[in-house]
C-alpha cells in the first residue's frame, strides 16, 4: 500500500465519523431548490458538500467514481425534473447514463445507496431536504466507504462500530 | 495453420492492385504456439502470408483508427465485425471505405486452457498445433471445442453480419442458453460477495492497458487514463488506480461494447474484463432493449434517449 | 534539521529542499511569465548548495509535481534563487498561483552548464530569443559582476522578443544597453512606440551586428525556429560547429538520468545535458 | 570457490533455516503463473519451473513505490521526508539466470555515475540473490543471443545448477560465500559434479539456434532514419507488457497523489511504449509515433545501454513474446534489423 501511512486520523479531524456526501445539483432546479431550503429555515443534515454544476448532463460518470475515490462516503447527482431541463434533453440524457452506471456500481460490489440520483425542482425546497436526509441516513448506515477510496482515513480509526 | 482459399487470396490481390484498398489487414502464421499475429499487406504478392485458422484471436478493427482516410481490406470474424458496425455508428467509418472478408468463426483457441489442461504455466507451452479439430501438443490432444475461450462457447454470432465476401461455410448460429451465465451468478452474490469478486479480479491487473488498446471501440484521441489536466489517474498497479481505470473504462463501452473479447484475450495478466463488460451490454438490453454490433442505423443507447425512459434510478 | 538529515538528504536524490518565495511577479506584459525568487528554509542547505550558470532545478508544488526549469541567477548572486516561469501545465499553473512566503520544493542543481572555463580569453556573443533568456540572463550576469569581466573579450548580445512587453529583466536589460563592457542589441518582431533598439527578427539583427568568429564563442537559446534561422547566420559569419552551444529542453521527471524518457540518442538532456555543442548534436539523432 | 551441495529434499528446511535471519522470496505456482511470492512458516515453493511471469525486477524495483511524503497541518509548512529505505535482509531463492542478469543491468543504472538510486540499492545490497541455472531452456528463451547463458551466474551472489536429486551451489560474489558457508552445507562429491556438467551440456544443446545479437550495437543507430521502425511496429498496439514484464525495462514516472491529510510523490514504471512516455506540455512529442516509440525501445536496449553501461538491456527471458498481444517478436525484429544494418552497410560501400 502506498497511503498506508496516511491512513492514521488527523489529529484535526473530529473522532466521530460523519459521513460526508458529494452532491453534484445542476444550476437551474435542484440548486435552487437547495437555496429554498435554505431561505425557508428548512432543516436537513449539513454532510452534504455541493458542487454546483450547469446540467446534471454535465455530470460525467468519471466525477461520481471520482469522489469515492477521494473519500466521499456518497454522492448525490441531482437535476431538473424530466421534461423540465433549461436545456431542453440535459436530464434526459442523464437518466440514461446514472440509470446504467447505477446498476454497474452495484454490480461491482459499491453498496447500494452509497450513489443516488434524485430530481428536484427550484421550487421543492422541501423535497431536497427530504432528499438529503434520506441520502444521508442511508450512508450513515452504510458507514464509511472503504471501496474505491484513497483516503480511507476516517474510515480506519474512527469506524463506528 | 491453413492458408486462405485461393479465390480469396485473389480477391484481395485484385483489390491491391486495382487500388480499390492501400492495404489489407488480416493474420499470419506467428512465433510462439498457438498464436497468429496480424499482417497488414500492401504489396498484392505478400496475400499468401495470409491464413485464417483457430489460432486468429485478434480483432483486427481495433487496427482500424490507425488508419483513417485510407481505404482498408480487412479479415473479421463474426465478432469481430460487430464492431465495424459500432465504429459506423459513431461516425469512426464508412462503409465505402472498408472492403470485409468475412469468415466464420467456430471459436479461438486459448493457449493459456491448453497449458492448464496439461499443468504447465504459458511459458512452459514450447509446441502445439491445430490438427483438424484438436489440438496437439506432443502425444497430447485435446478437443479444440473445448480450449477455446470461455466468450466463444457462449457467442451466438458465429457469421459476420457485414462483409464484401465470404470465406469458407457459413456456421449454424446455435442459440446458447444463457449467454449471461456468468453475470446472473454474480448478480446472485451479496453486494460484499461481488465487491470482493471485483477486486480479486482486478488484483491482477498491471494496468497495462492491453485492454483498451486492443479494444476496437476504445478510439478517443486522449484517454481519460492519459490526460494531466486533470490527471484523473495515478499509473500504479495499486488497488485503488486499477480499479478506477477498469471501472472508468469498461463503463466508457456502456452500450457500445459489442462483446468481442478482445480486451479480455488480450490481457496478459489474464483478467477476466469480460465479466463487467457483459453485465453492461446485458444491462444495455434489459433497461434499453439495445444490442451493440447489430444495426449501423441505430444510435448506442446512450447517444438518445425518451422520454419514457425508465425513471426509477432516481428519487 | 540535523546536520545528519542534512547529510542524509544529499545521498536521496529525489528528495527536494524546501524554498520560501521571496517575491513573485509577472514578469511580461501578457502575463503568461512569472519570475520568482527563492530563498532557502535550511541554512545548511543554503550553505551546501553551489552552481554553474546554465544548471537547472526541478520545482516541485506538493501534490501537483515537479517540472525542470533553467536557473536565471548566477552564481556570484547570493542568498537567493531566481527562475521565470512560462504557464503552461499542471506545475507551471500551480507555480503562477502562488505568493511571496509560499513554500515549494526544489532539486538540484541539476545538468550541465554553459562552458564559461572555455570562454576565457575570447570573445562572447550571446543570442536569445523569447523566453529561453533565463540561463543566458544568468550567463552575463556571470560574465560582467564576477569579478574577472577582463578573463574575457568582447561580450556581444542579441536577444529579441515579439514585443516591447514580452522582454524578460528589462531593469536588467537597459543596465547592459549603458554599459561599455557589453555590447547590447534588443530587437522586437515588428514597429513599437517608444522603441528606441532594433526592429526585426533575431538572425536579421545578428546579421547586422555581424559579430566576429574569431575566436569566439557563441551561445543561442530561443524557439526552434529562431535557432533554425540563426545558425545559417552564424555559418556565413563563420563561426564552427565547435563554437557554438545550445541549452535542450526535453520531457523529464527524474532529472538524474534514471526515468529514461529525456534522451537524444544515448545522451540524457538531464544529465548530460542541457548544454550541447552544435558539433554534439551533429553527431545524435534530431529526437528533441 | 568451493561448491556446495543441496539436495532438494532439503529445501524446506533450507527455507525454515533462512527465514531465521531473512525475509524469503521463492518461486510459488499459481493457478496460471509462476509468482515469486513471500515464504512463511511451511508455505510452498518450487524450483521446478521455467519462469515466472512477473520478472524478479519487481522485487527491488516495483511497480509502485512512495519515494516521499508529505503531512499536511493547518497552521504550518511541513518538509517532504523520504520514505525509509527497505533493508529487510532478504534472500531471493531461485530466480532465473535472466532475470538476475536484468538486477546486474539495474545495478549499473542505478548505481553507477553521479547519482545513485537509494530505493533500489537498498533493497539490492540487503539482498542475496541465488540464481538457478536453467536445465530446460524453452523455445522463447534466448539469453545466448544477447551476452548471457542459462548457467550464467551475473548478478547472483549464489548460481544453483542442477544434479539430479540434488543441486551444485557456488557462490559468485563474496556475499554468496559468506551466506553459503553459514549454511551448513557439505561439499559437491565428483559424481555430483560429473551429472551436473552432463545435465548442463544437454541444456546446452536445448537452445533454440539465434545469432548472437553482438556487433548490432554499433550499426544500429544508422538506421535512425529508416523506414524499418514504422514496419516493425505497424502491429504493435501500445500497450507497455513488453516494458512491464521485462527485467531489463527501468523507465519510470514520477507522480503525487494528494491525500486528506497530506501527500505522497511516488514513482511507478513508466514505458517507452507510451505516447505520453515524452510529449512536451507543448504537445510536441519528439518521438511522435508508435515508430519511433520501438525505435527507442530497441536502440535503448541495443545501442545506448551497451554504450553507457556496458550491457544489453534485453536478457532474452522471453517474457515479452509469450506475452504480447499481438505476438510482436524481439527475436523476429533483431533478425529483421540484422538484415537491415547489413544493407545498410552495402548501400554505403
Amino acid at each position: 500500500m502506498l497511503n498506508d501511512r496516511m491512513m492514521a486520523p488527523p489529529k484535526d479531524l473530529p473522532a466521530i465519523w460523519e459521513p460526508k456526501i458529494v452532491a453534484f445539483l445542476c444550476n437551474w432546479c435542484s440548486y435552487a431548490g437547495a437555496d429554498l431550503a435554505g431561505t425557508s429555515r428548512i432543516q436537513y443534515p449539513p454532510n452534504i458538500r455541493v458542487i454546483r454544476v450547469p446540467c446534471s448532463g454535465r455530470v460525467n460518470p468519471i466525477f461520481v467514481v471520482e469522489a469515492l475515490r477521494q473519500g466521499a462516503d456518497g454522492v448525490l447527482v441531482s437535476g431538473c425534473h424530466p421534461g423540465d431541463c433549461h436545456y431542453i434533453s440535459g436530464n434526459y440524457y442523464a437518466r440514461r447514463r446514472f440509470t446504467m452506471l447505477k446498476r454497474y456500481l452495484e454490480y461491482l460490489g459499491i453498496e447500494p445507496g452509497r450513489v443516488q440520483f434524485s430530481w428536484v425542482s427550484a421550487s421543492e425546497g422541501g423535497r431536497f431536504a427530504e432528499v438529503v436526509t434520506k441520502v444521508t441516513r442511508d450512508v450513515r448506515a452504510l458507514g464509511p466507504a472503504r471501496r474505491l477510496s484513497i483516503n480511507k482515513v476516517n474510515a480506519s480509526e474512527t469506524d463506528q462500530a | 495453420m491453413s492458408s486462405l482459399p485461393t479465390e480469396i487470396q485473389q480477391q484481395i490481390a485484385d483489390w491491391l492492385s486495382t487500388g480499390e484498398i492501400d492495404l489489407f489487414i488480416g493474420w499470419e502464421q506467428g512465433s510462439v504456439p498457438l498464436g497468429a499475429t496480424p499482417a497488414f499487406v500492401r504489396d498484392p504478392q505478400d496475400v499468401s502470408r495470409l491464413i485464417w485458422d483457430a489460432t486468429c484471436e485478434n480483432n483486427l478493427t481495433a487496427y482500424l483508427a490507425k488508419f483513417k482516410g485510407q481505404k482498408v481490406g480487412i479479415m473479421v470474424k463474426g465478432c469481430d465485425a460487430r464492431a465495424i458496425i459500432g465504429l459506423m455508428q459513431e461516425g469512426q467509418w464508412t462503409r465505402e471505405n472498408l472492403r470485409i472478408v468475412g469468415v466464420s468463426c467456430p471459436g479461438v483457441v486459448d493457449a493459456r486452457k491448453v497449458a492448464s489442461a496439461l499443468g504447465i504455466t504459458l511459458e512452459e507451452l514450447d509446441q502445439a498445433e491445430i490438427v483438424d479439430d484438436t489440438v496437439v501438443v506432443g502425444d497430447q490432444s485435446f478437443a479444440l471445442a473445448d480450449t477455446i475461450h470461455d466468450m466463444c462457447q457462449t457467442c451466438n454470432r458465429r457469421n459476420p453480419n457485414i462483409e464484401d465476401v465470404h470465406l469458407g461455410e457459413t456456421l449454424p448460429e446455435t442459440p446458447v442458453d444463457d449467454p449471461f451465465g456468468h453475470v446472473g451468478e454474480m448478480e446472485a452474490l451479496s453486494s460484499d460477495e461481488r465487491w470482493a469478486r471485483f477486486q480479486a479480479e482486478t488484483s491482477r491487473c498491471n494496468l497495462c492497458f492491453a485492454c483498451r488498446n486492443a479494444c476496437p471501440l476504445c478510439y478517443c484521441t486522449v484517454c481519460f487514463a492519459d490526460r494531466t489536466q486533470p490527471q484523473w489517474l495515478t499509473t500504479t498497479s495499486e488497488a485503488e488506480d486499477v480499479q478506477f481505470f477498469q471501472i472508468m473504462r469498461t463503463f466508457h463501452l456502456a452500450g457500445r461494447c459489442v462483446g468481442c473479447g478482445a480486451c479480455t484475450r488480450a490481457c496478459p495478466q489474464g483478467v477476466n474484463l469480460r465479466l463487467f463488460l457483459d453485465k453492461l451490454r446485458l444491462d444495455a438490453q434489459e433497461v434499453f432493449g439495445y444490442t451493440a454490433g447489430v444495426d449501423p442505423e441505430a444510435q448506442p443507447p446512450l447517444r438518445t434517449y425518451r422520454q419514457d425512459d425508465p425513471n426509477d434510478t432516481f428519487l | 534539521m540535523s546536520a545528519q538529515e542534512v547529510a542524509g538528504m544529499a545521498n536521496n536524490p529525489y528528495l527536494p529542499m524546501s524554498m520560501e518565495i521571496l517575491r513573485i511577479e509577472d514578469e511580461t506584459a501578457d502575463r503568461t511569465l512569472k519570475t520568482l525568487d527563492l530563498r532557502w528554509i535550511h541554512e545548511e542547505q543554503a550553505a551546501a548548495f553551489s552552481y554553474h550558470t546554465g544548471q537547472f532545478c526541478e520545482l516541485s508544488v506538493l501534490g501537483v509535481g515537479e517540472a525542470p526549469f533553467g536557473i536565471a541567477t548566477s552564481p556570484v548572486e547570493e542568498g537567493f534563487i531566481r527562475f521565470t516561469i512560462n504557464r503552461a501545465g499542471v506545475v507551471t499553473q500551480k507555480l503562477h498561483s502562488l505568493k511571496a512566503g509560499d513554500v515549494i520544493g526544489m532539486r538540484g542543481p541539476l545538468g550541465n552548464w554553459y562552458p564559461t572555463e572555455l570562454m576565457r580569453g575570447k570573445d562572447i556573443v550571446i543570442i536569445g530569443g523569447g523566453f529561453a533568456f533565463t540561463t543566458l540572463r544568468s550567463l552575463i550576469y556571470t560574465l560582467l559582476e564576477g569579478g574577472e569581466r577582463d578573463a574575457y573579450g568582447k561580450i556581444t548580445v542579441v536577444y529579441g522578443t515579439r514585443a516591447p512587453g514580452l522582454m524578460l529583466y528589462r531593469p536588467d536589460l537597459t543596465a547592459w544597453q549603458d554599459r561599455s563592457d557589453i555590447d547590447m542589441h534588443q530587437t522586437i518582431d515588428r514597429e513599437a512606440p517608444n522603441w528606441p533598439h532594433h526592429v526585426g527578427f533575431v538572425p536579421t539583427v545578428v546579421e547586422e551586428v555581424a559579430p566576429s568568429s574569431d575566436n569566439s564563442i557563441a551561445v543561442i537559446a530561443g524557439p526552434p525556429v529562431m535557432i533554425r534561422f540563426t545558425l545559417p547566420v552564424m555559418t556565413k559569419l563563420g563561426f564552427a560547429k565547435e563554437q557554438i552551444y545550445t541549452s535542450l529542453e526535453n520531457r523529464m521527471k527524474c532529472g538524474i538520468g534514471k526515468c529514461g524518457r529525456c534522451n537524444v540518442g544515448n545522451k540524457y538532456v538531464c544529465l548530460d545535458g542541457p548544454v550541447f555543442s552544435l558539433a554534439e548534436l551533429d553527431e545524435l539523432p534530431p529526437e528533441y | 570457490m568451493k561448491q556446495w551441495l543441496l539436495p532438494k529434499s532439503s529445501l524446506p528446511k533450507l527455507a525454515d533455516t533462512i527465514r531465521q535471519t531473512h525475509r524469503l522470496y521463492a518461486p510459488v505456482r499459481l493457478p496460471d503463473q509462476v509468482a515469486f511470492g513471500e515464504i512463511g512458516e511451511g508455505d510452498p515453493f518450487t524450483l521446478d519451473y521455467a519462469n515466472a511471469r512477473t520478472s524478479v525486477k519487481t522485487l527491488f524495483f516495483p511497480q509502485a513505490e512512495t519515494m516521499l511524503r508529505y503531512e499536511r497541518s493547518l497552521d504550518r509548512y511541513n518538509d517532504i521526508s523520504a520514505t525509509p529505505v527497505d533493508s529487510v535482509p532478504t534472500v531471493v531463492l531461485g530466480m532465473r539466470p535472466c532475470d538476475a542478469r536484468g538486477l546486474e543491468l539495474l545495478d549499473r543504472v542505478f548505481g553507477q555515475g553521479q547519482y545513485h538510486d537509494p530505493y533500489y540499492l537498498a533493497r539490492r545490497q540487503a539482498t542475496v540473490v541465488v540464481a538457478l541455472a536453467c536445465a530446460a531452456p524453452r523455445q522463447t528463451c534466448f539469453c545466448h543471443a544477447v551476452g548471457g547463458d542459462p548457467y550464467s551466474g551475473d548478478g547472483g551472489d549464489v548460481l544453483l545448477s542442477e544434479s539430479d536429486e540434488a543441486y551444485v551451489a557456488v557462490a559468485q560474489t563474496t556475499k554468496g560465500q559468506e551466506w553459503l558457508a553459514s549454511l551448513g552445507l557439505s561439499e559437491a562429491d565428483a559424481g555430483h559434479l560429473a551429472t551436473a556438467e552432463t545435465i548442463a551440456e544437454a541444456a546446452h544443446e536445448k537452445l533454440v539456434k539465434m545469432a548472437p545479437a553482438a556487433g548490432l550495437e554499433d550499426k544500429l543507430t544508422a538506421l535512425f532514419e529508416s523506414e524499418v521502425w514504422g514496419e516493425i511496429a505497424e502491429k504493435c498496439i501500445a500497450c507497455g507488457t513488453c516494458t512491464y514484464l521485462c527485467p531489463g525495462c527501468h523507465c519510470f514516472n514520477i507522480q503525487d497523489r494528494v491525500l486528506a491529510n497530506g501527500g505522497i510523490r511516488l514513482r511507478s514504471w513508466d514505458g517507452c511504449m507510451y505516447e505520453g512516455f515524452t510529449v512536451h506540455t507543448s504537445g510536441h512529442n519528439p518521438r511522435p509515433d508508435q515508430g519511433a516509440r520501438w525505435r527507442q525501445r530497441v536502440l535503448h536496449k541495443f545501442a545506448y545501454l551497451p554504450e553507457n553501461v556496458g550491457m544489453y538491456g534485453c536478457v532474452g527471458c522471453g517474457r515479452c513474446i509469450t506475452y504480447c498481444p499481438v505476438r510482436l517478436d524481439i527475436r523476429e525484429v533483431i533478425a529483421r534489423l540484422r538484415i537491415e544494418t547489413a544493407a545498410q552497410l552495402q548501400g554505403e560501400q
